[in-house]
């Protein structure tokens, strides 16, 4: 069984003991600037090994048509969530926009697993969807601001800060950064810094899975904001996305692997950069929803059913 | 015996994603100069967070100034209608200083 | 001019495996909310202990809790016997704040 | 001389730099999230080693007579340990209930670093040592505050929240969860994450024993509450519970590699795990008795003389 | 009601590198005890710096201490020719505390 | 080109990655622990190599020689930055002393990657160099201070706290501590921690020198008390005090890689060490002027600079 097969990896197995760990209230943490240092070097390593792949592969068409579909999804995708959150979940116009922001974007660590599990699978996914989800990962955030606000109401002082804030964003520097650096130094010279960036890569993941496991279960937690109308869109907006992510990748004629990851991409919903925007941006807007939903209902659910349903779902309608 | 002066300190708690805006504010009501601690966790209305929660907007940082009380009210005047929204936890008291010309 | 409040603010020096006593006895004493700010090192009667010792008892925070007069006093009465051999070291001091409802 | 070669390897000379290093006041420190993060990695890479091991293995009728064994003795350990403690280090009664705990549990880091020696001698314990361990973290702790306050002083709820504490303590969640993970995925699922949990082991090994060997030197210094009574039973305690250890293994059986470990789990003292619930529990013992007791005495004394002493009496006890 | 005692409490920003002159002075002028926290980062005359940074001497720790109106006026006689050069930001402030015969 | 050629490694580009990223205000940062995790893991590392390399290669005259050599540069190098920065810059005596002790001294950090880069190019400096690194760390600073304030000003006690902070350094320690380490245990016994501090270390010096980009560039933005002639000498001084370093080599027939890292060690200044024992030392000088000199102008240019110039001139002047 596939699908049970993907439950059996290290690296999801250690997402459900942090999961059971935070539910039992047990006191394991892991401290704050581990789980930072593992995130620098997820985005360090995929950012690489994407770049050195596209380095050996070459530019293709596809390489762009993919990167327009992300940028396309991200700015369309909070739309629909949008309405559904508005007509089915009650939130008004200004969560419903925050939440909205955050599906439109992606996570990089669903990504990142997504990945892992499809090259394990014989299916990786092309090297340039690492530049694709770091498109994605901001466009989403301005429509989200819009449907929230309208436009007339942000100043040209705080628009210039908000796109300075989300281009700039720590995540899509370093991933882009690492991409470019992939793409300049080639198969060759990536031999060198290898043993660290590959062969490291699936057990630090298996850490990094650990405590996000840990915070999800602590947020569900503590989110005395969510109701059951809030967590049935949290599963049922990635399945819509998801969808619709296929479909798209099935338009563009990508590779089950590749188009696969693109779903993942749109399925996934952003709980590290967007928040710390929306935050900024929408301070009136109530983080208990938006982090609760994303980081408490949506990433566990992709993690424990997405990645294998995509898994299933990828060569069905792609190969 | 070394004089002091009588000058106010501000600490505000604030979310961490809010410092830079805090920054700004201070610096239009005058006030040039701060320091940041971290803020291991805590506990509020909208519950419990930590530190190590890592991600999102949940961490807070507490802003500390030493200045005069006119900046404090300056300070306060003008962040005055966000301090409900942003859920800033801010405490002034009396305290003395040696450099009375620099705060 | 905003209208400030007089309140009390307790700042409480406790060793980390101590928080979540401490914390009860003040959701006891009617206080619901607290900050826990991280604390580098220390020197008492019992030496000198550093946050890198990381293992075992050592390890401090400062608990700090923005409240009325009534409350606090509650906490501390509700705490007295404890505070000798825990080794809490307590400052109370009078601030303003400016949401008196709050706290 | 197999005793002398223990002490070259560099995981030891590590130890003895941290030693050093704080002996002489240098300011070389080793952050304390690094440590916590070294401390999370080695308990994951033991528990699924430990777990990929017993999958392979199989259970064993050993595995149930070692695991009771372990948990009998951390339960009757601090029986004798806290007479020794009462009539030759005139400790009060809640003081030596306090210490005896800690002798009764288990370090670690010792148990990781005996391992590795007896790796690398060629007498590997059985994986499921590593399941004993956990299970022997905690049963001493029950023991100690019964012989410090008597049964009757302890509300329900604080035995409630006590044993909570003991039980979903993170060092044995994470311990017992990798080891279930190790069971689940068994050995070819395992190979994903060996680099990171294997090939890395000895030499992130060495970078905690620095910090060990640095924490456990500032410790003495800060000492100021150790007689020489107290230090004396420091290297008494571990040598009468190795031996008891090493009687207990015997009777079982054991092949000399695992009977070694559990020797060293019973000369060990816990200096993470208890220290943090007598601090709650007894608040009033001294916690610069018991933290150096275990810490700065015993431990040195386990890396640098035990288990030299049990790589040599291992064979020759259990040969 | 629990009795207490007024007391003085002084919190110095200082550099990190100047942690262990600062202990001495305190120590010379007879306070024995003291929490250092960290500090997160700041804004200065001389710039902005960060935690983060990691190298040289920026970092600051905020030293803490709770001790009698004598204690606080012996230090700040001792350290008053440097407190300029070394860049210490310095409040005292009344406190209440529990123990009187500790601080 | 060979010189383009290290400007296209991985470790150099992510140092780029950090300099554009704090220069366009990126909120990219690495955590503190983090860095001085990776520091402390390079100098165990680079001790471990160096040590196990004398092991192998045996005590030999020039081991002596270099080690005296190095010594003395660090003494003498700040003479003629003194007199440069007093008649170029303008400094007062007191700050010129106190830059010129950081220009006596070695950054770590540029001699790692230089290394780094001589290895890949076929010229790996000897083992022993590590030692010299260690040696040259601190006579500087006392050179430096006489300068600045004269011998009389010094108390005993002073002086003597002094002494204790510039050799007990924890750079210093852990750097001849791994050494006699990696002397002790020989290339056998190092095997088993090789993964970690050989296979791993070019990647972990990529992520060290990204967060090397962020902290210069964050720096210099902060540089107020930098005038042009500073920055001027910035420059001038790795150049001057390289190609001492490069005299000295020559003298002393040292082979192209190993003189080439001599060179590289008068050339670089500290930004670490040094810094803080100037800080306690001579409080009247201004941080803002030693600190921008050596991190925010000196570093990058030797990275960027410095490193390839030095592999074309290493074998071209000794070869
Ligand atoms: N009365 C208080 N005293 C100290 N800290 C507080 C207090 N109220 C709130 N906080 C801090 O502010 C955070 C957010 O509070 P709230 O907005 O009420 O959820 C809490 O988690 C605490 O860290
Ligand atoms: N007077 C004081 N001012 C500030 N911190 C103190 C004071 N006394 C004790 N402490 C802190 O409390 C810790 C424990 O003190 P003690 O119980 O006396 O060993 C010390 O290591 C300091 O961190
Ligand atoms: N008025 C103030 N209030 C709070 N912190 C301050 C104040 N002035 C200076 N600081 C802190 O002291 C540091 C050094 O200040 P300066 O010596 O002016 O550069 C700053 O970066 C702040 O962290
Ligand atoms: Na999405
Ligand atoms: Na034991
Ligand atoms: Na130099």
């Amino acid at each position: 069984m596939p699908a049970f097969e993907t439950l059996l990896s290290p690296v999801i197995l250690f997402f459900v003991l942090g999961v059971v760990a935070a539910a039992a209230r047990s006191d394991l943490s892991v401290p704050e600037p581990l789980a930072k240092a593992l995130s620098l070097y997820l985005m360090a390593a995929i950012g690489l090994k994407g770049g050195v792949q596209v380095a050996k592969a070459g530019f293709t068409p596809q390489l762009l048509q993919a990167s327009l579909a992300g940028m396309l999804l991200s700015f369309a995708l909070p739309l629909l969530a949008f309405a559904l959150l508005r007509a089915f979940a009650r939130l008004d116009r200004l969560n419903a926009g925050a939440v909205a922001a955050h599906y439109g974007s992606v996570s990089i660590v669903t990504f990142v697993t997504a990945s892992d599990a499809l090259t394990r699978a014989g299916m990786a996914p092309a090297g340039y969807m690492v530049a694709v989800m770091a498109l994605m990962e901001t466009p989403a955030v301005i429509t989200g601001l819009l449907l929230a606000r309208g436009s007339g109401t942000l100043t040209g002082g705080q628009r210039g800060k908000l796109l300075r804030e989300v281009l700039l964003n720590g995540s899509v520097v370093l991933l882009l950064g690492s991409f470019l650096i992939g793409l300049a130094i080639g198969e060759q010279r990536f031999e060198a810094v290898a043993p660290v960036f590959v062969t490291g890569f699936t057990g630090l993941l298996c850490l990094f899975l650990l405590d996000m496991g840990l915070i999800a279960m602590r947020r569900l937690r503590e989110s005395r904001a969510l109701s059951w109308r809030m967590a049935a869109l949290g599963i049922a907006l990635p399945l819509v996305n998801g969808a619709i992510g296929l479909a798209v990748a099935a338009l563009l004629g990508l590779d089950p692997g590749t188009g696969a990851a693109l779903a993942m991409l749109a399925t996934s919903a952003s709980y590290i950069a967007v928040p710390a925007a929306v935050r900024m941006a929408l301070p009136d807007a109530d983080p208990g929803i938006y982090l609760s939903m994303s980081l408490a209902v949506t990433f566990p659910f992709n993690i424990l059913v997405g990645i294998p349903l995509v898994l299933q779902l990828g060569p069905a309608v792609l190969g | 015996m070394i004089q002091t002066f009588k000058r106010k300190r501000i600490d505000i708690l604030v979310d961490a994603p809010l410092c830079d805006w805090l920054i700004e504010q201070a610096g239009e009501a005058g006030i040039a100069h701060h320091s940041l601690l971290p803020v291991h966790s805590g506990l509020g209305r909208t519950g419990a967070w930590r530190d190590d929660d890592g991600y999102g907007a949940v961490p807070k940082r507490m802003f500390v100034v030493v200045t005069n009380e006119q900046k404090v009210e300056a300070l306060i005047e003008r962040i005055a209608p966000d301090i409900e929204r942003y859920g800033l936890v801010i405490t002034i008291f009396d305290v003395e200083v040696i450099r009375g010309e620099r705060f």
